[in-house]
């Protein structure tokens, strides 16, 4: 077959999207269509994303699986593919308006809940934490901040200290960190809403020989290699690379005209030491689920 | 410059003695204080209608302070101020305009990405009948008509940044002109220009003069001096040192009163008898600036001239010599080698040039006079690299007291230097630097009568002890009493040249003008 | 400028590439797309060309268009009024104007560090009006305004036209564009000539500031949402396009078509790219390589003459 | 001409002071932001503190320093933060591949001064803008980076390597070493050397700056060669700090250096500016971060506050210099 899918993702800098990309090339391998990716140069930029879509409809591809760089704002750009009459599978965000074949994601806000909930656990409901966010205005922000603020709730003996922006940058997970230990002697759980300023954050504990349970979220290669060395306590992960493979997957058969499913909200999995393995493959030599087992994640079947 | 002179008439003084009625304006008791500078201490001056009133001093003297404080640029410390024989403020320029005042400033006052028309007519635009929009024709008309006025044959629509120095001060004067002025101030308006502009100035001035309006006007040349004035004021390290009237004086007068001390003014020279190696050879070179087959020699020991009219190419054989315009054809030898370098092979092999405009090609304005004079020699100064500050101002400090360059520090700003200690800072650069060949061009422009003997006193000195000069400069009678023989040119070509027996103003003018 | 200018010779290069590897390039709906997409950056282009002529720069308006768009969404939905909406939104960028253009003239701040400064202070308050969310619920006249057509033209492309029209008048058919150029290239040339300068230069940011807020009116309509990053950066997009027009960062030298050369040259730039299906991280260093190609030339031609 | 207000004049009797001045009142603006910190939180005059700040610092200073030359000259260095985005990458995979951080760091140097070579080439032998010339060069360096690491990260360098960003040395850590040692000696180069007062005069006047024969070309070169340079080093630092990279490290750097050059009191259009104002620079920048961190202000609220503490201390250091 010669389906073009385009795919189009949020940014080329954060490791989560590259999972996303390599599942949804993956499957069109296996399915025998093709992949063209669409990103913003700008990371997470708002206009340029609708620039791309505008640019994408004079070309036409087959289908879309698309990934909006906020749910919100990239509604008009759904409407002009739906006006072009394009099929477009939504991916990981769920989009607040236009019409799509099906959602394929998991929300950030029980990725954040249930990260939450395993840190705190893990502290035995008590002591001092505090939560690195990332940018701030950013949907995945609000939302990752909004689960682990959900997740205190439920454990009234933690105690949170601060709540400080650090960009999903792993420099500045490194030095708010620094900072917040000058005026916090005791902290026992840092909340990270990416891995990149979790990881940031274990090194500043390090520079201090000081001790505490860290989270992160997107689960990604670097993050399991620190919790194999147990640096790391949890990532939390949505599984971008099935997320990619199942959305390519609705896509490409529904050009086929095979059934289909229109809803697949995958479960946050928290990794930790022990569930680690399954991350341990690289991104390259993983290999998506069958239909059927991808079918059996779904909510509703058509 | 005499040929000019004699050509013309000697001017009506308007009233003769020595308080004609009520001024037209009058400053008293002005004092203006800078850091470390008292710039004018206590001074009166006054202007009558219909006169040229000559403002001399020397380098730093305060005279464009006194002007600037006249239209309002300048705040004076002290002082007030009598419109005909009222008092009134002046706190601004655009005061200094309700009251007639225009000035032709030594600085430009130019905006470089402006045409000449926009820069002419600058907050005196013409509306159209559309409300807010501008009339263009209207604009390009009045400006031609101020061109031919002075006799600039440019578009009005040329940008004036790429202007020659000449053509950007015909425009400023132009500019001061086309604004009805009652009173009219020439801070050195002819310090740029050759004899043909400067002809076309003095008529101007005549018929303005005719009209009532009053001119102030400051010059280092005597010959304007006698020429043009009708009333003499001196300023001497900001106090006013002496009124005068022009038939009942003398230069040498003047100069003593402007300097305090007696000065030869007849630029004495020892004619080179014996000459040196060939330090500069040119053959046959094209530049990307216009010059064609340009053939010159220079031998150290010797001073030689390059004349001809403003446009004629003089600078750029100046600029392609120095590296700093890339020669298109022929060979350019320094010292016996072929120079293929820029402006920086030039000067490490001992070429210096001290380039025709001060502001925008010589000084770094935001730098200090220490660092300017530092700036040429720095190889020279520290062989090894290592800069001492203090070596640096030890360096500047002996040069500031040969070249009298007024100043109250060596790190005062350069910016705030008078126009003629500015440029003695330029030619101070080089001497620093071990320079032996210097091309100057134009190296008296703006500089006092005194200093310009002691900078020929220098020049002379440099070529005795074997350094060679190539000499640009519209004052022909410099070129006549300094230079050991010269070249004269025209239309980018080097026309001819003129051995010391033949050099005389009349010979260069009759080469530099033939068939124009 | 130079008889024909390197941002010229790129535009006309790509276009014909373009035309001749990807077949869609030419086609009256692509073009009209990559005119559509253009004229946000046209618009913030156009008043920092004349920022950039007095030597400034605002760095803020990215953050301030942001800022506009959402107070304009707000200011909608509560009131369902686009006209109070855009006077909103053109009121905060006219006090952002006033901010930048006091401290740069007023208080002698240099403009990088005065609208880094300024740029803060819009983002955070786009993002505490905005607590971090979008806005949604805009009604669909606001999208007409993106998306409608009049005569058969797209209204963003009258738009950026009747803008571009207006700041060419203001440039070269009123005293205040003269003015504009005289305060980059001789602030004291000004003041000899009776004019002050200070009201002038807070007036050049300010419209600055005002065209923001129209930009924020497009932006919002095309979103159909404020969104409290939605413009971060862009005045670095609108900086480049300026210099890719040939306007030079000293003495008053601006030419506002090499602006609009320079927007539509990174329009079709991308669009092509996009179409082309180039790979993301190709097209960055393609962008990259291009804007040094164009002042390449213009370098080369300075060299000549 | 200028007019008297706007030009800054000096005094013969405040001379021998001037420059002491200077310094004062530029430090004046940082010691009002450690006062008003000292006295809002406890934890802020505590030794570690004062050495977590200057660590901090010391990353946005390399940076910084190799941009004030630039920024001297009249030019500008926007190819800084994805400099060390490829250089960091290029080290890093040399570490992992054979398993020498000398080589890693040779590498990791090489990369970043050849880059600012180019920039410099650029500027100063194809006559391009260096806003244009180093804006081009980022896009550049992102594509490739990007494309060369794919979203991936590379992580885990030896141990001895790691010293270099988070070793200490008798208590202090080792970047606030070598902190001191690029301030003295780009002090030392810049106010001390004939390349360096050439620097000042090609910025405060490039055309006179040529006219007197400096060879600007190679100057120019130089200059943006060791801006390129220190951002290498601060590559290999932050690779040492942060034991990881990955292609978008140092994009948010570059408008923080910018701003610490300029918050330095170093002028966008050349000639004025130093080494030493950067330090002040950065470490007023670093100090906003570390006391929103200390106090735990608002995230909504802290572009709001970065931003008008610049203005603020900006303004007070000119305000400073104008009465010194
Ligand atoms: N803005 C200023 N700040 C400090 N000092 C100044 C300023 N303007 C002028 N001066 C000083 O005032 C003195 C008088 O300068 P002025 O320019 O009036 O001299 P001048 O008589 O016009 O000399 P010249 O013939 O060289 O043009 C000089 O010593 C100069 O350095
Ligand atoms: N025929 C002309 N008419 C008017 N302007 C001219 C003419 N030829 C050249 N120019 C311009 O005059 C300016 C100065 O001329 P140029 O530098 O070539 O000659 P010069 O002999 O060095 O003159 P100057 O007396 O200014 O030193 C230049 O900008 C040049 O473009
Ligand atoms: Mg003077
Ligand atoms: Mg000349």
């Amino acid at each position: 077959a010669d389906e073009t899918i385009a795919v189009f993702t949020k940014n080329q800098t954060n490791p989560y999207f590259q999972t996303v990309r390599v599942g949804a090339e993956a499957a069109a391998k296996a399915m025998g269509a093709k992949v063209v990716h669409y990103i913003p140069t700008k990371p997470d930029s708002i206009p340029e994303q609708l620039s791309q879509i505008e640019d994408v409809i004079v070309k036409k591809p087959s289908a879309i699986v698309f990934v909006p760089v906020d749910y919100k704002a990239m509604v008009p750009g759904v409407e002009q593919i739906n006006d072009a009459k394009i099929p477009v599978v939504n991916v990981t965000d769920r989009s607040a308006g236009g019409k799509f074949l099906a959602f394929v994601g998991a929300d950030d806000y029980s990725l954040g809940l249930e990260t939450g909930r395993y840190l705190l656990k893990e502290m035995g409901g008590k002591g001092n934490v505090v939560i690195l966010e990332g940018v701030k205005g950013s949907l995945t922000n609000v939302d990752r901040v909004r689960g682990f603020n959900d997740a205190l709730k439920e454990f009234k003996d933690v105690k949170l200290l601060a709540s400080q922006p650090a960009n999903y940058q792993r420099l500045q997970g490194l030095q708010v960190m620094e900072n917040l230990m000058q005026s916090h002697p005791q902290i026992d759980g840092v909340l990270a809403a990416n891995d990149a300023m979790a990881i940031g954050a274990i090194e500043a504990l390090d520079g201090a020989n000081r001790k505490a349970k860290v989270v992160g979220i997107n689960g990604t290669k670097e993050a399991v290699d620190a919790i194999k060395s147990g640096k790391l306590l949890a990532s939390g992960d949505y599984n971008g690379f099935l997320q990619g493979c199942i959305g390519t997957m609705v896509a490409i058969r529904a050009l086929r005209k095979e059934t289909i499913v229109n809803e697949v909200v995958l479960k946050p999995t928290v990794v930790n030491a022990s569930n680690y393995k399954p991350y341990d493959v690289p991104l390259e030599s993983r290999s998506c689920p069958s239909w059927s087992d991808a079918a059996a994640l779904s909510v509703k079947t058509n | 410059m005499r040929a000019v002179m004699e050509k013309m008439p000697r001017l009506e003084a308007a009233p003769s003695a020595e308080t004609p009625g009520t001024p037209l304006l009058e400053l008293r008791g002005i004092s203006k204080v800078f850091p470390g500078v008292k710039a004018l201490d206590d001074v009166s001056f006054a202007v009558w209608p219909g006169e040229v009133h000559m403002l001399l001093g020397e380098n730093g003297a305060g005279k464009s302070s006194l002007m600037k404080v006249l239209c309002g640029a300048y705040q004076a410390d002290a002082g007030e101020y009598f419109h005909k024989g009222e008092q009134v403020d002046i706190r601004s320029p655009a005061d200094a305009r309700r009251f007639g005042i225009s000035v032709i400033f030594q600085e430009f006052s130019l905006v470089p990405y402006l045409d000449v028309a926009q820069n002419i007519f600058l907050g005196r635009e013409f509306p159209s009948k559309i409300p807010g929009l501008l009339d263009r024709r209207r604009l390009y008309r009045e400006a031609q008509a101020v061109l031919d006025l002075i006799g600039l044959d440019v578009d009005p629509r040329t940008k004036v940044h790429s202007l020659g120095v000449a053509q950007q001060q015909m425009v400023e004067i132009g500019k001061a002109l086309s604004q009805d002025a009652r009173i009219l101030v020439m801070d050195e308006p002819t310090a740029a220009l050759s004899d043909r502009e400067t002809e076309r100035l003095f008529e101007v001035m005549r018929q303005l003069q005719a009209k009532g309006v009053a001119i102030i006007y400051i010059s280092h040349r005597m010959a304007e001096v006698f020429a043009l004035g009708d009333r003499i004021t001196v300023l001497r390290d900001g106090k006013m040192v002496g009124r005068a009237l022009p038939g009942e004086t003398s230069p040498d007068e003047l100069v003593r009163m402007m300097v305090g001390r007696n000065v030869d003014m007849s630029y004495p020279r020892r004619f080179a008898t014996e000459l040196g190696e060939t330090v500069l050879e040119v053959k046959n070179v094209s530049s990307v600036n216009g010059i064609r087959d340009i053939n010159l020699k220079v031998r150290a020991g010797e001073i030689v001239g390059l004349c001809g009219l403003v446009g004629s190419g003089r600078t750029e054989v100046a600029r392609a010599i120095f590296g700093a315009d890339a020669v298109t054809a022929g060979e350019i030898r320094l010292f016996g080698k072929p120079q293929t370098g820029g402006p920086d092979a030039a000067a490490r092999a001992g070429v210096g040039l001290i380039p025709e405009s001060r502001k925008t090609e010589g000084l770094a304005l935001i730098r200090s006079v220490s660092d300017n004079l530092a700036i040429a020699g720095l190889p020279k100064l520290f062989p090894n690299m290592v800069f001492s500050p203090a070596k640096a101002r030890r360096s500047a400090q002996e040069l500031i007291q040969r070249l009298r360059i007024a100043t109250p520090s060596p790190r005062q700003n350069v910016a705030v230097l008078s126009g003629g200690n500015q440029q003695k800072v330029v030619i101070g650069k080089w001497l620093a630097a071990g320079t032996r060949l210097f091309i100057f061009d134009e190296p008296t422009r703006g500089i006092d009568v005194g200093a310009k003997s002691e900078i020929f006193a220098l020049i002379d000195q440099l070529v005795a002890e074997g350094a060679a000069v190539l000499m640009i400069s519209s004052e022909q009678a410099e070129i006549v009493h300094v230079c050991d023989r010269a070249y004269v040119m025209r239309g980018k070509r080097i026309v001819g040249e003129l051995a010391r027996a033949d050099l005389s103003e009349e010979n260069i003018v009759r080469m530099g003008m033939h068939d124009e | 400028m130079p008889a024909v200018p390197g941002v010229a010779v790129a535009l006309v290069g790509l276009a014909v590439l373009f035309a001749i590897a990807s077949p869609g390039f030419l086609s009256p709906g692509n073009l009209s797309n990559i005119l559509v997409q253009s004229v946000i950056l046209l618009l913030l282009a156009l008043p920092m060309t004349l920022i950039i002529m007095t030597e400034g720069l605002d760095l803020s308006m990215g953050a301030v268009l942001t800022l506009a768009s959402l107070v304009l969404a707000l200011i909608v939905v509560a009131t369902q009024s686009l006209v109070l909406g855009l006077l909103g939104a053109i009121a905060v960028g006219l006090v952002f104007g006033l901010a930048n253009g006091w401290l740069v003239a007023v208080l002698g701040i240099p403009p990088f560090v005065a609208t880094l400064g300024t740029l803060g202070a819009a983002q955070g308050l786009a993002l505490i009006v905005s607590d971090g969310q979008s806005v949604v619920g805009i009604p669909r006249f606001v999208r007409q305004v993106y998306s409608g057509e009049m005569a058969g033209i797209p209204t963003p492309i009258l738009i950026g036209a009747g803008f571009y029209a207006l700041f060419h008048v203001l440039l070269y058919h009123t005293r205040f564009g003269t003015y504009v150029c005289a305060l980059g290239g001789n602030r004291d040339a000004l003041t000899l000539a009776g004019v002050r300068w200070r009201p002038l230069l807070i007036a050049v940011y300010m419209l600055g500031g005002a065209t923001a807020g129209v930009a924020a009116l497009l932006m919002t309509a095309r979103m159909n949402a404020g969104h409290p990053t939605a413009a971060i950066g862009m005045e670095f997009d609108a900086i480049a396009a300026v210099a890719l027009g040939g306007t030079s960062f000293e003495k008053g030298n601006g030419w506002i078509f090499g602006t609009l050369l320079g927007v539509l040259t990174v329009g079709v730039l991308r669009n092509g790219l996009n179409l082309m299906a180039v790979p993301s991280s190709v097209q960055v260093a393609c962008i990259g390589a291009l804007v040094i190609f164009a002042l390449f030339l213009d370098g080369m031609r300075s060299q000549k003459s | 001409m200028s007019l008297a207000s706007d030009v800054p004049a000096g005094s013969p009797r405040l001379h021998l002071s001037k420059d002491v001045q200077q310094i004062v009142y530029r430090l004046l603006a940082a010691g009002l932001i450690c006062l008003a910190l000292g006295i809002a939180t406890d934890a802020f005059f505590t030794t570690n503190n004062i050495l977590n700040v200057l660590r901090q610092a010391s990353l946005l200073f390399f940076l910084a320093s190799g941009l004030t030359l630039v920024i001297l000259t009249g030019g500008l260095d926007l190819s800084i933060g994805a400099n060390i985005g490829l250089s960091a990458c290029l080290a890093a995979t040399v570490i992992k591949a054979t398993g020498s951080p000398v080589l890693g760091t040779l590498t990791g140097l090489a990369t970043g001064c050849a880059i600012g070579i180019c920039n410099g080439l650029m500027v100063a032998k194809l006559r391009i803008p260096s806003f244009i010339a180093t804006y081009g060069m980022l896009w550049v360096l992102h594509g490739i980076t990007y494309y060369y690491m794919a979203g991936e990260t590379i992580h885990g360098f030896p141990p001895g390597f790691r010293q270099i960003g988070s070793g200490h040395f008798l208590g202090i850590p080792i970047p606030v070493y070598l902190m001191v040692v690029f301030l003295v000696a780009g002090t030392i180069f810049a106010q001390r050397t004939v390349w360096g007062q050439q620097i000042y005069a090609i910025g405060a006047n490039p055309v006179a700056a040529r006219l007197t024969g400096i060879p600007i070309h190679r100057r120019l070169i130089l200059v943006y060669g060791f801006s390129g340079a220190m951002a290498g080093v601060a590559s290999i630092v932050f690779l040492a700090r942060l034991n990881s990279a990955e292609g978008d490290i140092g994009e948010a750097m570059t408008l923080p250096a910018i701003a610490a050059v300029l918050i330095g009191g170093a002028s966008l259009f050349g000639g004025i500016g130093s080494v030493f104002g950067t330090f002040i620079g950065a470490l007023i920048l670093t100090l906003v971060l570390n006391g929103m961190n200390l106090l735990a202000i608002n995230a909504s609220w802290q572009p709001l506050v970065t931003g008008a503490i610049l203005v603020f201390a900006v303004w007070l250091d000119m305000y400073g210099r104008k009465k010194a």
